[in-house]
């Protein structure tokens, strides 16, 4: 008896040099579910953006938090989850500026959302104050 | 994973090239960041970017570029950008870097532009 | 503020198919701890000889089943922590039968054990039938 | 991580050489049995392993070796392994491989061995 849907996880030290490690976690669950090359490469990006947003905003750069990455697929999509235990955010009030108006002021972040947005087919929040924040991402495997 | 991020420099003339090598996510970003800075303080601000070597980028990296180009402008200088994968290319296209950043597919294509466009207009 | 020990854990289903995952995940690992090329190359191996056991004798190959690796490391040691709910076995049982012997016996098993005990400074199992059995593998941070 | 392991088969005359390529472990052992099982189906016991792309063996693979030598010999032919990376060579050595296979460095070398010494005692 085989389930069809099936489940990886992985928690490292909330650090960025976890980055790479988490990129090749979710590129070969995403390969082993049958994405296409290009959107294995789109789920990574958009993984590390996820991740990153909780090392440095919920996490603020405090190593001994951990991110919790889980991925699961079934023959049709592919489940990210990100956990932090940060104090949330309310991703709807994230402006979305023009990059000629960031440019204009110097900005260095505010890519991130819209990078995650873009390259997935559902990008969502559950925001539990003070309790935790999920992230949820989920992209269609083509047939 | 030591080193997945490398910036290596030449020079043609007054234009630096800094040639990337590798991951640029936001673990490794700050070494851009500080190639860039180098220039502008040791007043280069005509500066070519080569990412024909650059595996991956994430915002992190991008927003290196977007931080940094006002004041290179400023300086009198530019950023051209040249040699980037299809792979990386598709992620500056995402967030429409293509309308602020002249881009290019070879080192002496971008040294070439600063001979017919020295600035370009922020 | 930041500890010194750094924890790693991967939860995957019980599937060889996941070996790979599993090696590049303890071979990240095992770089960020500072181990030499060399003992990357044996706790990858080691590691893959302590999951395919699970996988096999403790798990039947039932792939709803799950593994779970753990990776600890400080600047001395890198500790890894593989965790099955299996029956369990008696370690100390299994014979060190010479080579020339299982090939006459036409074995195609029976290497594994022997296997992590040369690649790494100490392998340990603690039984606890009918709960878990954890074995614990040990390689010291050359300097 | 799609197809980590493959077997390609060549003919030296009546010595067939299999060149391995990847990861053999638990999981993809099973390509390596099949492929040796042909052999002797076919009645062809001469067989060369090239292992010069093969990246990595876990004992799962060396069990496979371990498993039809027998047969192999009883057969009238011989397995010979040749083209090992260093680090591959190092863990069939840490199990005593070396006293149970000929392992040389090429594959002409190895064809080479079956006309001088056609089998090898068991
Ligand atoms: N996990 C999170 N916890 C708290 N705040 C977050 C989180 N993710 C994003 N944010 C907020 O949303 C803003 C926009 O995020 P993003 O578009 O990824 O750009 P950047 O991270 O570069 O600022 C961040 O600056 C931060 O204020
Ligand atoms: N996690 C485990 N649970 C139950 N039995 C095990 C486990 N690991 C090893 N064994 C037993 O120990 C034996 C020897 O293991 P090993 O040396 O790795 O060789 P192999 O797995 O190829 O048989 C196995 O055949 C099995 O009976």
């Amino acid at each position: 008896m085989t389930s069809l849907e099936r489940t990886f996880s992985l928690k490292v030290p909330s650090a960025t040099e976890n980055l790479a490690l988490i990129r090749e976690f979710v590129g070969n669950v995403g390969s082993q579910a049958g994405l296409v090359e290009d959107d294995v490469a789109k789920l990574e990006l958009a993984v590390d953006e996820a991740v990153a947003n909780v090392i440095e905003h919920a996490h603020g750069n405090d190593s001994n938090k951990e991110v919790t990455v889980r991925a699961t697929f079934d023959t049709a999509t592919l489940r990210i989850e990100v956990v932090d235990e940060g104090e949330g955010f309310d991703p709807t009030a994230v402006p979305s500026t023009p990059v000629e108006q960031m440019v204009h002021d110097r900005r260095t972040g505010g890519l991130g959302l819209r990078v995650m947005k873009s390259l997935m087919d559902e990008v969502s929040y559950e925001i539990i104050p003070g309790e935790r924040n999920r992230l949820r991402l989920l992209k269609r495997i083509q047939k | 994973m030591p080193h997945p991020f490398k910036v290596h420099r030449t020079a043609e003339g007054d234009v630096s090239v800094l040639h990337l090598e590798g991951f640029l996510d936001a673990h490794t970003a700050p070494v851009f960041e500080q190639a860039i800075q180098a220039e502008l303080d040791a007043h280069r601000p005509r500066i070519v970017v080569d990412g024909a070597q650059l595996t991956y980028i994430s915002s992190a990296g991008l927003g290196v570029f977007m931080g940094f180009i006002e004041q290179i402008r400023e300086d009198g200088g530019d950023l051209k950008i040249c040699g980037l994968s299809p792979k990386v290319r598709q992620i500056f296209e995402i967030l429409g870097f293509q309308a602020i950043y002249d881009m290019v597919d070879t080192v002496p294509e971008a040294v070439q532009r600063f001979a017919s466009t020295p600035t370009r207009e922020a």
